[in-house]
């Protein structure tokens, strides 16, 4: 259990360096997306359904599709 | 006697009517704000006398106080939120003439949702309700600085922004751990278990709760959105933001390090950032050539003046920093109505192009005249008791260091005379270059000044006005335990 | 040299971090109104969601904040992007294909019944108003990825924010009035526990929740949508 | 063995908050600092929900009738945290909107281009 948890805690902190490292924005917005999937996991963990449900359609569906429609409408590559 | 709550509850209510109110008629969007603020103002002085007595409590939900989120309506809550609810009205008057084009209906919820975030966070006696009114008020405000949409704005908008979340983030980190150390979010139920926790971790969350809170009360390192956002709003809001929004950041900030923390520490380091804050304002607003920008900067110092004042933390100060509050809302709204006028008739926002408004404008200059000579601290006005209160009290407490500081106080107020009667000067002794026609600002507009303008000068030459009532405040603010006692009986 | 700025910032407020979380042992019971919620919960409020109960029934003020925060944001979205005048339509986005348009009208009232669901539920089962409202803001999503062309009725959108926030706002004033005289009271009958018409208000200030966050994030996605040339 | 079991929430919770804390500190795109700040916030609801977790707790919530009130997690963090994710979309989206009137102001994303901003 505990092996799984801290694989899973290893994933979202390597997705949250990837989007920091990333030029690509939406390659950035994708790995944040991926970021808040898995925490939106390790509430669940934490006995925290409620903030599951609420993280992974808030922080991880809406969120990643307004940041792809302003990238969009914006510029894709960060100089 | 009504609960405190309809202060909140009945101005959200307006203000998600008006955009019902502006499907029927945009005109009349503008005047819900009005309403609302006429409101609370009605509210706020009518609970003044019984807050005085004694502080009014409200439980919401029915619960026993630690388990239910309590507004705590004392001396200090309710005249601040009646302080709120007076600019409010004022400027909400300022902006019906103001305020004609763009996304107007969007405007006036904005703004009445910007007074309930301010009258929130001056009544909420709990950690959590207090960030997220803090939230509403910060919000609103991003929003409303970009409200022209132009290049300046958006910039000043998103700097603004990042850095207000940035601060809100650190917020809530201290405020989680407050719970998790204290297992309690009520403010009176964590002052009355602060003994009993280990101070380091304390400490850390303390940190972290003022740092968030002071981005919005712009002490020192944090303040570098405020020229920008200050100068780059609707001149109605800049008024809202340096004579409402900063203040009441700042009585976070106080409301926190007194009577939830009643850390003593703080209190030498604090007296220390004011001063500073107090001159790099007064420096740079020295140095400025756009009106706006030299407001925005002396709003910093003034905050420091104010930092000072109630940092010293005896009843007096206090008294003198409270008394500084009102007297630098009053004043820089003021300063900041007559100056949108000047800069929409003049179309620039440099000093040099407000030659002759004196004769162009003349009672919005000398609507400008009052502001500006209050903030300086010259009697009748109301600046002068404050000021002097704050320096009579500080020249009262023993040592040498507190002298040389004071010395620098006035050093500080020297420089802030010698830029406003640069502007002045500039306003009424220099021709303009080319002689237009009389035109002042609408009547509106006119009014909503003058009510300023009266209140500076009545309370300028009765100070005891108000003098009793903010040194109750000051009392509340000083006395931990009465606090305590009042909430969780 | 901001990088090395920021390093030193991020070690200062990392250290403290981690002193005061020394402070806070994981997985230890410690705190008193928690225990006290589980344990009256359902008598105080009638809802079998403990967490439901602390945010609609103990700590509803908060959420009454929290939906205004969400309205503010929609509003302000509005306002700076409406600046410089709006209009016109949704440039660049190409039709979608067959497969979408097709499962879309299918599954759109099938997304919208399973949000009004999850909000409806709120008292009994995980999830609530802002998760339900949530759900019906993605198939909206879904509406305008399929078929770029259409809109939501801009005033219909409004008016369902403003009168479901006021919705909020007047259960709070007639509990103030009715009841126990307290703002936000639970002034309806708490019915029997684990049913759906059970909790008194809580069911319908989820439901007015769910309405007002749906439309709000629905209008977020339609606001940063429209091409403002 | 048993400091990963005490700690691994709080390094996630930490880590992310670094992480977010980094973007904002060294990026100057607009977006990639937008996207630093939800990662920031992610990473403060981690914090506030394993600091209300009680080692063996169950969800807060009575779905079953034969549930025992003892052993549940802290219910408080879990509300706070729903709050918290809420008020953080809607800086998000003011935040999108404000960029994408930005990049139409001045053609850019970077901040490092804008006139009044000193960073």
């Amino acid at each position: 259990m505990i092996i799984v948890v801290s694989l899973l805690v290893l994933a979202m902190l390597a997705a949250a360096v990837a989007a920091l490292v990333y030029r690509d924005l939406l390659s950035a917005v994708i790995a944040s997306c991926l970021v808040s999937l898995l925490a939106s996991i390790l509430f669940l963990f934490l006995q925290a359904p409620d903030v599951a449900m609420a993280e992974a359609s808030i922080g991880a569906a809406l969120v990643t599709a307004i940041f792809v429609i302003t990238i969009r409408r914006t510029k894709r590559y960060e100089e | 006697m009504v609960s405190p709550v309809v202060l909140l509850a009945v101005p959200l209510g307006l203000a998600l009517c008006v955009p019902l109110v502006g499907m029927a008629s945009r005109k009349a969007a503008g005047f819900v704000p009005v309403a609302a603020s006429l409101f609370n103002l009605v509210v706020s002085v009518g609970l003044l006398p019984d807050a005085l007595e004694e502080p009014i409590v409200a439980n919401l939900g029915g619960f026993a106080p630690p388990f239910a989120i309590t507004l705590f309506a004392g001396p200090v809550g309710v005249l601040l939120s009646a302080l709120v609810a007076l600019a409010g009205l004022a400027v909400s008057l300022y902006a019906l003439s103001y305020i004609s084009e763009g996304p107007t209906i969007r405007y006036h919820t904005l703004y009445t949702l910007l007074l309930v975030g301010a009258t929130g966070v001056v009544l909420t006696g709990d950690v959590f309700n207090l960030f997220v009114f803090f939230e509403i008020l910060c919000i609103s405000s991003y929003a409303l600085v970009a409200y022209v949409g132009d290049r300046a704005g958006t910039e000043a908008s998103i700097k603004y922004l990042i850095q207000g979340a940035l601060g809100s983030a650190l917020l809530l980190i201290g405020i989680g751990l407050l719970y998790g150390l204290f297992g309690t979010l009520n403010m009176a139920d964590i002052a009355a278990r602060m003994g009993s926790v280990d101070p380091g971790p304390v400490f850390v969350a303390m940190v972290l709760i003022i740092t968030g809170l002071g981005v919005e009360a712009a002490i020192f390192p944090l303040n570098a959105w405020l020229p920008d956002a200050h100068s780059s709003a609707p001149s109605s809001i800049s008024a809202m933001l340096s004579g409402i929004a900063i203040e009441v950041g700042l009585y976070a900030v106080v409301r926190m390090v007194f009577t939830v923390f009643g850390a003593s520490s703080m209190l030498m380091f604090l007296v220390f950032m004011g001063l500073l804050t107090l001159l790099v304002g007064e420096l740079c607003a020295f140095a400025q050539s756009n009106i706006k920008r030299m407001l925005a900067y002396s709003s910093i110092g003034q905050m420091g003046l104010i930092v000072f004042a109630l940092a010293l933390a005896t009843v007096h100060s206090v008294t003198g920093g409270l008394f500084q509050l009102v007297s630098h809302t009053l004043s820089k709204a003021l300063l900041f109505l007559a100056v949108g006028y000047m800069v929409y008739r003049s179309g620039s926002m440099e000093i040099s192009s407000l030659e002759g408004m004196g004769r162009r404008m003349p009672l919005t200059s000398f609507a400008f005249t009052v502001g500006a000579f209050s903030l300086v601290g010259l009697p009748p006005f109301i600046g002068f008791p404050s000021k002097f209160l704050i320096v009579r009290s500080a020249l009262a407490e023993q040592g040498v260091l507190l002298q040389v500081l004071v010395g620098l106080l006035l050093a500080a107020t020297v420089v802030e005379g010698a830029y406003f009667l640069r502007v002045i000067q500039t306003v009424y002794f220099k021709k303009g270059r080319q002689q237009e026609a009389r035109r002042e600002a609408p009547a509106v507009a006119l009014f909503s000044m003058f009510v300023f303008v009266v209140l500076i000068v009545v309370i300028g030459v009765y100070p005891n006005l108000i003098s009793n009532a903010l040194e109750s405040g000051a009392s509340e603010l000083l006395e931990r335990a009465d606090y305590v006692r009042s909430v969780l009986g | 040299m901001r990088l090395a700025v920021g390093l030193i910032l991020l070690a200062v407020i990392g250290v403290g971090i981690a002193v005061s979380l020394g402070g806070i042992p994981f997985g230890a019971p410690k705190t008193v109104i928690g225990d006290h919620y589980v344990d009256s919960a359902r008598d105080d409020t009638g809802a079998t969601n403990v967490v439901t109960s602390v945010v609609v029934g103990y700590r509803a003020f908060d959420t009454l904040g929290e939906v205004t925060v969400l309205f503010v944001a929609a509003l302000g979205l509005g306002a700076v992007l409406a600046a410089a005048g709006g209009g016109g339509g949704r440039s660049g986005v190409e039709p979608a294909s067959l497969i979408l348009r097709v499962g879309n009208a299918f599954l759109f009232p099938l997304i919208l019944l399973f949000g009004a669901y999850i909000f409806s539920h709120g008292h009994l089962t995980p999830g609530g108003g802002f998760q339900g409202g949530a759900i019906i803001a993605s198939a909206f999503l879904l509406v305008y990825l399929s078929s770029p062309g259409k809109r939501i009725s801009a005033t219909r959108a409004r008016a369902t924010e403003s009168l479901s926030g006021l919705v909020f706002v007047v259960v709070g004033l007639l509990g103030l009035t009715l009841g126990a005289h307290n703002f936000l009271a639970n002034f309806l009958p708490k019915g029997v526990p684990n049913t759906l018409f059970s909790a008194g208000i809580i069911p319908v200030v989820y439901c007015a929740i769910g309405l007002k966050v749906g439309s709000e994030l629905a209008g977020v996605v339609d606001g940063l949508m429209e091409e403002t040339g | 063995m048993s400091f990963l079991h005490d700690y691994v929430y709080y390094i996630g919770a930490f880590g992310l908050v670094a992480v977010g804390l980094l973007i904002l500190l060294v990026k100057r795109n607009l977006i990639k600092l937008i996207i630093g700040l939800s990662i920031l916030d992610t990473g403060v609801n981690m914090l506030l929900i394993s600091v209300g977790y009680i080692t063996g707790g169950t969800a807060p919530i009575f779905s079953r009738p034969g549930l025992s009130e003892g052993g549940m997690v802290d219910p408080v963090p879990q509300a706070l945290v729903l709050t918290a994710i809420v008020i953080g979309v809607a800086i998000l989206a003011l935040a999108l909107g404000l960029a994408v009137r930005f990049y139409k102001n001045c053609g850019t994303l970077d901040l490092r281009t804008a006139k009044e901003l000193k960073w």
